[in-house]
């Protein structure tokens, strides 16, 4: 394990992991990680489309399509994509608020996704959720959730009621860094372990949780939380795709067959602000450089490009049907009605009229 | 007809619906290998084995939160809380996950779920021990609350909690699970949301609910000797709650006293006595009067403790009032 | 006298408490390196230092339960929720031990602690960022529970509480937090537990808090054009809740609607709904009604949620049925 | 570290850390410890004192002299007596509802404990707490705390004020092993360790919450909770009062000297049931009989017996002594009167009376 320097936690500028000190990226190729030629492409598409669609959303709010907050997933997108991967479909899928990219890989549409953040009935959560709370649960996509760490005990539940039936799936539960300092964390990892619930927990630790770099937030290392249980545990290299895919494919298959937890840490970073109402002070420029140098999709082009496996004119094709998707995802969005008044007083409860409602 | 006690029914509940539903389980503190704090889980463990009664660490966030996550993935869970003055430390599971979870997706989502446990003081264990929750309960929207006062209900209420699509939080009594009813030995439902008048009367209407009820009871007779005939309705379930029973008992009798063991401020007395008044004013010969526990804490103390607990006495002062009769 | 947004007298309110006293420090999520999520303790760092303007992580519980610890040894916190329905996660602490642990101990402890920071809807947030939770804290004996309006009030009543030595709730809004008032350079305090009657009328009364102050305000307004006067009142707390100056006012006017942002089941407007028809009974020409926000989470589609947020619309109908005027 | 086997968590005669298995007592004797002569005797007393009241408790609790919960420290003396002797009067003390011991230790005198229990006014907490909730904060004993977890944060509170007025002061907080598995252990260990705060959170691991051994509520070792923060930490051998004023005296040298908190698990039993309506079933005669044969009251006698610090007589002398004043704490309980009701208003707000009260 590396041993990383900290600033003290009074810095006023303190700095997160230095984007030159990340985990070790696997070394193994799409080959040796079972990717075929293909997949690249679509691996490739898959990170892209999050990122386009969430530079329009960001165009579109800035607009003023729509309100609400916007927590733009931009910068992590390899986790949301190798995770996919890595997992099996009908896997059960559940993180916070800053929900799109993962979204967007379990199944729910541009379309779905757009028309969600501008309120309409297309949308995801039948525009009732809005941006933070996106759900398809028919592709085992549980939420978005927006109260920082009260999910983690709901994907306990996820897995618990999986292994009740026997069943073979498992739970991934995505977190950020801040939702690290919850209690919820502590009941449910022990409860995890207790149990022995077949769950992978993720904190995505992308430096800051708002405007608060990790180690002022975060007594220790994140990962070592799992010491605690005796849990299993590691750090992932969240810039790297194939690092994502190699660390998760392993660890899948372990819970799939012990039915133990897993705590993984994987190091990443936003680019963008914490939402768009974020002047994003508390980092530097240099910091953010250093980061964008790895971007992750940057490096999939690179390694298709270099090994010969997608032209520039191939990929330039995929970007183009990624920006069109795209673009009709708007259009779908401004065309998708807006839901009824009487929505309001449906999905409160099961019945659908509860007379005592109004 | 046997005679039960409330535990019992609370068990026997429990029993014949896991019978009933492979995707029903209990959770909670003490529920399995100690048979419950109260013994309201007793041989649930013997005869379901530790697959579907299970003990837990006392981590009210995790499990309320684990079985929410089990329900939307398709189980049927019944979490206990050994009393629902611990479930504070793990009310946003219930109050932002359970209640809100279903509209936030846009209705993908059911949250077949029952929270239950005693409620209310349970004698004299101090003011973190004894807080009676129907109205905090009531007060967020997505819940179902059901607060019975007798086994009767209690056991048809829980199977139709169990057997319902939302979160349900149930609400028992320490000192009610000894008390006995006459319970049919045949399987029963009872509707959720339906009020029942369990005393006829045409001088004035009480609204009681749970151990309240009893006291309320205690009144009523001896209004009786006094002339009084009062209309007992106990609400059975907070929400929804049947105004409609209430309003036409009050067109009836005019009157009406609220008795509720939660605090007044904001509490169901207040929500009943305002929906009385908002809706059979000109019936109304009187201003609805309402009884319930200070707005203080509870106090360890016995004589303090029965001071702060409503009496009957109380309720025959209520009655009083809104009849003229002091 | 100069104009000064809300969140400016909020940072004036603890900037001057802070000068005139060492104890007296804050503590939240990004309340010092990033001066605040809505700006409402801009510069405060810069000012005191990092010992006494503290940036907590995601903890509610943690650090709210350390702010009570801190206040019980002596220090006055305040301890800023980045909203307050992120504070149900640490609900207990506020509920358990900030509101009884003084009685419990027989007195020998105050908890002289503010709890503050947003409350109530703020535009499209979706269900678990919209909740008003003015009813839910006044439903709890031993909190002081504050919700003012506009820049003047919320500027002296957070100089008091952060002198009180009770634990208090001051409940602000972030959609107001841009609102502009003259407000003296003078300090001043203003008493707690007192109403202000913000404009004069005899036909009807109408007591709005926090936010739908203004939205009663805009309905008074418009009233006034169709020749009915509006006595307005504006609690500003909830707990104590200066009911002697609203029933003063029925009193007068005979007619009453409650204005409130939480949900309707035992809120705020069913407390004073039913005081004033217990107290006023008899100077009721109509029964009082209320305005919330429904009894549904809220939604985050645009349409919906203007739907869901009660509007000066809805008060003048309110008064309108309360006039009989239609 | 000792290696502890734990029998698998399905086990429904799970047994806990066996007697014979605790933590190595320390080898020094009373001198090497700092402990004078005299105080061999005040020890002694201190922990008899504890034990007769509490059994004397338990008999006019069975008499109906009173209500509510009670629940005895039996077993558990020698972590009170240890720990207020290793640390200051002025230190600040926190516990749970299992709160007689260390009250008695802090100051709280028989009568007022007593007073306490039967609900009268000469009660520590003027009859109004009860035995959960004994307070004497003159004395910097905090409480008495019957929600389980809920004041750890208070603690981490406690500390931050002492350190915020630079005091030499520290806190120690008190929880059973079932408050290991709560949120607040998280927030407020993160808080601690990230913050520096001058506190020592210390489990009083007896082995059950309630009828739970604890391998069946906790993953993990429970001193392992403070791996995560990176949280200094030990285990103590809680049935030696020699080992507990060991080890508390250099950590609570280490705490004011560097102002940073710790974490001990201390291994102790608990002779009664949890509360008094307690059967007991979970656990076996043999188990409570392995423990009895190590209590810390009998431990301390044999000692100073045996090296010849005290004689037969003169302990009897002490008992003696603790027997009269905890007869007359019944007598004085009995005599002082119940609060007036107007006290039910009191204490609620610091204003006398408040107006809306009634
Ligand atoms: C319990 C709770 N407290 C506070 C907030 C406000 N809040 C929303 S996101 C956030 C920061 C979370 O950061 P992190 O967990 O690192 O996730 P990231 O934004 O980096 O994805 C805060 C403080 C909240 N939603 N819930
Ligand atoms: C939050 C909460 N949940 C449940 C309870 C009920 N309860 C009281 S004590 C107890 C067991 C605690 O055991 P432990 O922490 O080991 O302390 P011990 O009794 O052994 O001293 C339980 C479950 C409570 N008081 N608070
Ligand atoms: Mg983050
Ligand atoms: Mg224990």
């Amino acid at each position: 394990m590396t041993k990383r320097k900290k600033e003290p936690i009074n810095s006023r500028t303190a700095s997160i992991i230095r984007a030159t000190d990340l985990p070790a990226a696997t070394k193994k190729n799409h080959k040796q990680l079972g990717i075929s030629d293909d997949d690249l492409g679509v691996l490739y598409r898959s990170m892209y489309l999050q990122r386009r669609f969430e530079e329009r959303a960001m165009q579109m709010y800035q607009k003023g399509k729509f309100g609400g907050f916007l927590h733009l997933y931009i910068g992590q997108e390899a986790v949301s994509t190798g995770t996919a991967y890595a997992l099996q479909e009908e896997d059960d899928f559940i993180t916070a608020y800053r929900d799109h990219g993962l979204g967007l890989v379990k199944g729910i549409t541009a379309n779905e996704s757009m028309a969600e953040l501008f309120g309409k009935e297309g949308g995801c959560s039948r525009g009732k959720g809005g941006s933070m709370h996106y759900f398809k649960t028919e592709k085992h996509f549980w939420g978005g959730h927006a109260i920082v760490g009260a999910h983690l005990p709901l994907a306990a539940g996820l897995a618990f009621a999986n292994k009740y039936r026997g069943e073979d799936r498992i739970a991934i539960c995505f977190f950020g860094d801040g939702a690290i300092d919850q209690g919820a964390l502590n009941e449910s990892f022990n409860l995890a372990q207790l149990w022995k619930l077949p769950v992978i927990y993720v904190v995505e630790n992308n430096g800051y949780s708002m405007g608060t770099a990790v180690q002022r937030h975060s007594a220790g290392r994140l990962m070592d939380r799992a010491k605690a249980y005796g849990m299993k545990h590691d750090e992932v290299n969240g810039m790297d795709l194939f690092s994502v895919i190699d660390k998760f494919s392993k660890v899948a298959k372990d819970v799939r067959k012990t039915g133990e937890p897993w705590f993984l840490e994987v190091i990443t970073y936003r680019y963008r602000g914490h939402s768009m109402s974020d002047p994003g002070n508390y980092r530097t420029k240099e910091e953010l450089a250093e980061y964008k140098r790895i971007d992750p999709i940057e490096r999939l082009k690179i390694y298709v490009l270099e090994n010969g496996h997608l032209t520039e004119k191939e990929l330039d094709a995929i970007n183009e049907e990624v920006e069109k998707e795209v673009l009709e995802s708007i259009d779908f969005a401004e065309n998708s009605p807006f839901p009824p008044e009487e929505q309001l007083y449906e999905d409160v409860y099961v019945e659908k009229d509860f007379p005592f409602l109004r | 007809m046997p005679q039960k006690q409330f535990r019992e029914v609370i068990r026997d509940a429990i029993q014949e619906e896991m019978d009933r539903d492979e995707t029903v389980f209990v959770m909670g503190e003490e529920v399995a290998e100690y048979n419950g704090a109260y013994k309201a889980t007793q041989g649930l463990l013997d005869r379901f084995g530790e697959k579907r009664v299970i003990d837990t660490p006392i981590s009210e966030l995790g499990f309320a939160g684990l079985g929410v996550g089990a329900a939307m993935n398709g189980l049927r869970p019944i979490v206990e809380f050994m009393t629902f003055n611990f479930a504070l430390v793990g009310v946003d599971q219930i109050i932002n996950n359970a209640a809100k979870i279903r509209y936030m997706s846009g209705g993908q989502i059911k949250i077949p779920i029952v929270f239950r446990g005693p409620n209310g003081s349970a004698g004299q264990l101090g003011a973190t021990h004894s807080v009676s929750f129907e109205s905090m309960y009531a007060h967020f929207p997505g819940l179902i609350v059901i607060h019975p006062s007798e086994p009767y209900d209690a056991k048809g209420l829980l199977k139709s909690a169990i057997r319902n699509d939302n979160p349900v939080i149930f609400l028992e009594s320490e000192q009610m699970y000894g008390m006995k009813q006459e319970v049919p030995e045949e399987e029963y439902l009872l509707p959720i949301g339906e009020a029942e008048i369990k005393r006829k009367g045409n001088d004035v209407t009480v609204v009681a609910d749970g151990k309240m009820y009893h006291v309320a009871r205690t009144a009523a007779d001896q209004l009786a000797k006094e002339g009084v005939e009062v209309e007992l309705i106990d609400p059975r379930t907070i929400k929804p709650f049947d105004m409609k029973t209430v309003i036409e008992s009050v067109k009836k009798t005019n009157r009406c006293v609220v008795v509720d063991e939660s605090h007044p401020f904001g509490g169901v007395a207040a929500e009943v006595g305002f929906q009385i008044q908002r809706d059979a004013f000109d019936y109304l010969d009187a201003p609805v009067q309402r009884v319930t526990i200070p707005d203080v804490p509870a106090p360890f103390s016995r004589p303090l403790f029965d001071a702060w607990l409503p009496n009957p006495s109380q309720v025959i002062d209520a009655v009083n009032t809104v009849t003229y009769r002091k």
